[in-house]
């Protein structure tokens, strides 16, 4: 199984399993304990200076927005990040936070390309970018959740892709087919917002799940953020809908609206103007820095974000969500 | 009965939404080809099967949705799972086509969606190849949807980030892409391509319509290479009043994209 | 990335990922057809002599039995089979059906080992044994169910395991690792019992998955066996909750008690006297053929077998399942 | 206080159980480790985390499971997942304990439940290695429950289906096996062993403590290997009668074991 191909990507964090399996055993405990805290409390406690970290899914959906916007407020820098992002990523970029990325896709969707990666890249204040598909950058989260430091696959192939990403190419020894060897993506830091968790951790989704399940089990630290917090008999009565175990996680933030001015399946709508304001305002760098000023410094936390977007027009998400019809 | 009155992003919709088969699963990129499907959905392709990469299979398209992660993307859907599974589903062999968006595209229908320039100083950045690649990659075929200029119509693409046919015939196969896969047609905003992919061709990319009003030579000076030009050269319809009429009133309203 | 050791057990089932491929592209619709036909039909259908087939989760877990059991009526022979299995399997091998073996477990739990198994093993019937540990069927089968050749794991090092199954040892190109190679697992026809399924094939599992999520995606034909039938509807109000989605699956047989004398989970406990039963008969090979006499070949489908059970049995099974609170 | 009358298996059970750290992971194997767990919840380890390996975690365990599958595995459970997410747990670091059965085991801890005699012929067929292989291989600590016989406990195992020290120090680590893994203790119907694997050590199994009324030299005459024999041989308190009355009346009531 000779290796045909190796990319020359910088590989920004090193495949290193046994170590994930020390960490895990010496820094996660098994007891159930209270991990809750408030966004201050979790990004002071968790997300440091260069620290590798990524987040899930995306700034307009299921987004931990609030964790997010706590970052920027506490100016963490020099971040590595794996970067499927759409507006999340945007505010690190726009307040100069971020430094390497392992990127798939950043940017506005139906808006077209994002202006604060452009920015950030085009000056060389991201001085690396690595490339990945988005399914690359998954199954490499996958292949620490499965504690093994390589998966294969079948992207990536006779691309510039692999050239400029950290995999390699190699003949299955089986079948003699060309497969790409995607090294396993360990994380420092993990933030994800899901619907519902004990104060343990134990979380459940719902709606599509994205990439939560393999990145939660990809993190030295996880960090969730939850729209609301239940008692452990209710996870208990439900241990089918456990998608993210308590054993997983560091920290509980109890974060409603925590997605805003993304969605929440089946609890409330995004916020379009407010999107559409982040679009109009981050064309220009002055104009981002606006944005950042109104809706993060401007706000103590996420209580104030809430009272600036107003209790009526959050009613008005949830009366536009997604229902199970 | 035809409007005379559309855009040309109206009409590569309406081009678009014809390509799709009845009764198959396709991965639905952002942008026009989430409004290409809807409107298929709504014509010839009842059955489509759409697929968005985060998780949703199956949704009814009621609405556009904006994000391949929103709601609207498994909608009453038959499945809502996450990225691994429909990838892998795509890498199993069951997902039939794939519609794709990109900056630039090559003879080969190569397709760039990472930097314009060189990749560690790009002149621009792009987005990045998202599922691209991947679509690219795993489905059976797949078609590309864009914005047609010498810009974008280029004889080598600075990034190849999606495989169409790389180099040639045989190229993905002995680049270990899955066998069979392959990109099928490019829909661009003056005309309908696909690929001299027959027994002992070029494997380039062949002018096979233009769009109502367009000329052959329009089509071939806003071309970046040699297209492969046939003798006889149809033209498409133009979108039928009742098309557009779905496209502004039902899949678009609030145009974002028309 | 070179072979350091190659396992001499039989590869039962070439891990053909291309040839999977093309079939998943022209043996299986992308459209909603009714699937709905009966074991018998089923059976007939897609069962063959000399076929490549598992089941899925075992004999008192959710465990397609009344299907099982049809395939020993209609004779199916010369079975390639990827064996944990508790009573089924037992079945099968007891009407001298099976030939080959991927191992992992077969034996009945509480009650000790299988002398099934041993009277068809070590008599030569059953002439190729191969094996594997329970994770390692799964991931090969996980494999499959990826689109890859293989997967790397960390299980069977340093063992006879190793020697006799078809996996390899190879250094990890990133770390440096050994990791232990596991060819994909294709099977020709996996049967599956559900919780619930509309008709064409949306199924819902509750509890365990087992490996049901993995076998599903691994088969060229999938039987699944549902306790109930529901509106397609029902599914597009929880597609979140679809484990097996329609196109993989090739037949939906509807089996309430379908798991008889096995358990499902929330809705009926295991039938403990008949068990037993198949213990006691089994361990000798005239007992175990005057167990498939009464609970088999004297029954005409799963409706007599049903009325063999009866009705106020059932119910009382009813009573004792898992609830939950 | 404690009750003269009880089995073997009873005593071997209750010193099983004292093996359990609260607080942490365990894989629990069908049969004796399932008994044991259940006394340990009830006893020293009340924040044991139970894990079964179909799919069941933290459950609490009312009724005796009779299979690894069974709902009673997943009762109140944190998690009822499937097979794979378990095991890749396991693989990920995430268990500390393992406690397993086998047929057969040898000097070094590795154990056997494939065949007795030669594989392809064998004298008799055994069920396999179940999750066991799993077990011993990713867990960071595993405690196998045996009878206690010469004709298990042998020089060498007739298949060697779950590592334990393997031919001894670093053996595991070379093969590739989880670093910091390793086999920790047995339990059998006569005594508790654990390895002489300090530094320097021989990786062989140790005797650490006989069960009441068992001398050494019972034991070593029960054992097909010899035996590290320390000089001093502490003896295992019987069960409580707590500990019975538990074992009895609470966990197999039904008496499926005892």
């Amino acid at each position: 199984m000779e290796i045909l191909e190796s990319g020359i990507g910088e590989m920004i964090q090193p495949p290193d399993i046994e170590g994930f399996r020390e960490w895990n055993r010496t820094q996660k405990t098994r007891k159930l304990v209270d991990k809750r805290m408030n966004e201050q409390e979790a990004i002071s406690a968790f997300v440091y200076d260069g620290c590798y970290i990524g987040t899930e899914l995306y700034g307009t959906v299921r987004c931990p927005m609030s964790l997010s916007r706590e970052l920027v407020r506490q100016g963490k820098k020099d971040l590595r990040v794996c970067g499927q992002g759409v507006l999340e990523l945007d505010l690190w970029m726009a307040a100069g936070l971020v430094k390497k990325l392992d990127i798939t896709y950043i940017g506005l969707e139906v808006y077209g390309t994002s202006n604060a990666l452009r920015r950030a890249v085009e000056s060389g204040q991201i001085t690396t970018c690595v490339e990945w598909s988005n399914a690359s950058i998954s199954w490499r989260m996958k292949a620490t959740a499965m504690g093994v430091p390589f998966l294969p696959a079948r992207s990536m192939l006779g691309t510039d892709m692999i050239k400029y990403s950290s995999a390699k190419v190699v003949e299955d020894p089986f079948s003699g087919l060309k497969v790409c060897l995607l090294p396993a993506l360990i994380l420092d830091v993990a933030i994800i917002h899901v619907h519902r968790s004990d104060r343990h951790g134990n979380a459940q989704i719902e709606g599509i799940t994205g990439f939560a399940a393999e990145m939660a089990r990809a993190a030295k630290r996880l960090i969730i953020s939850t729209e609301e917090i239940v008692p452990t008999d209710d996870i208990r009565k439900y241990p089918d809908r456990t998608i993210i175990p308590y054993y997983l996680v560091d920290a509980v933030v109890h974060a409603p609206f925590g997605s805003h001015p993304g969605e929440m399946a089946y609890m409330y709508g995004r916020d379009e103007p407010v999107i559409r304001e982040w679009v109009e305002s981050s064309k220009t760098a002055e104009g981002a820095k606006a944005y950042l000023d109104k809706y993060i410094y401007g706000v103590a936390g996420h209580q104030e974000y809430m009272k600036l977007i107003d209790e009526p027009r959050l009613s008005q998400l949830v009366d536009e969500r997604e229902k199970r019809v | 009965m035809t409007d005379q009155n559309y855009s040309k992003t109206e009409l590569m919709i309406c081009v678009a939404a014809r390509l799709f088969e009845d009764g198959t699963t396709a991965f639905i990129g952002t942008g026009i080809p989430m409004l290409a499907a809807m409107l298929a959905t709504k014509t010839i392709a009842p059955n489509l099967v759409p697929v968005f990469e985060f998780g949703g299979l199956g949704a009814i398209l009621e609405e556009l949705p904006r994000a391949v992660g929103e709601a609207r993307t498994f909608h009453k859907g038959l499945v809502a799972a996450g990225i691994c599974e429909l990838m892998e589903t795509a890498q199993r062999g069951f997902i039939d086509y794939g519609f794709l968006g990109g900056a630039q595209i090559d003879p080969y229908g190569n397709l760039n969606s990472i930097t314009i320039g060189e990749h560690d100083h790009p002149k621009a950045r792009l987005p990045g190849s998202g599922g691209g690649n991947d679509v690219g990659s795993q489905c059976w075929r797949t078609v590309a949807i864009m914005q047609h200029d010498k810009r974008r119509f280029v004889p080598k693409v600075d990034f190849l980030t999606t495989p169409g046919y790389l180099s040639g015939e045989g190229a993905r196969e002995n680049a270990g892409l899955p066998r069979g896969t392959r990109p099928i047609n490019v829909v661009s905003t003056l005309a309908l391509m696909d690929y001299d992919d027959g027994p002992g061709g070029s494997y380039r990319m062949r002018l096979l319509a233009t769009h109502p009003g367009v000329t052959v030579q329009e089509v071939i000076e806003n071309t970046g290479f040699e297209l492969i030009i046939p003798k006889n050269v149809p033209v498409n319809d133009p979108p039928s009043v009742e098309e557009l009429r779905m496209l502004r009133e039902e899949i678009d309203p609030d145009r974002y994209y028309i």
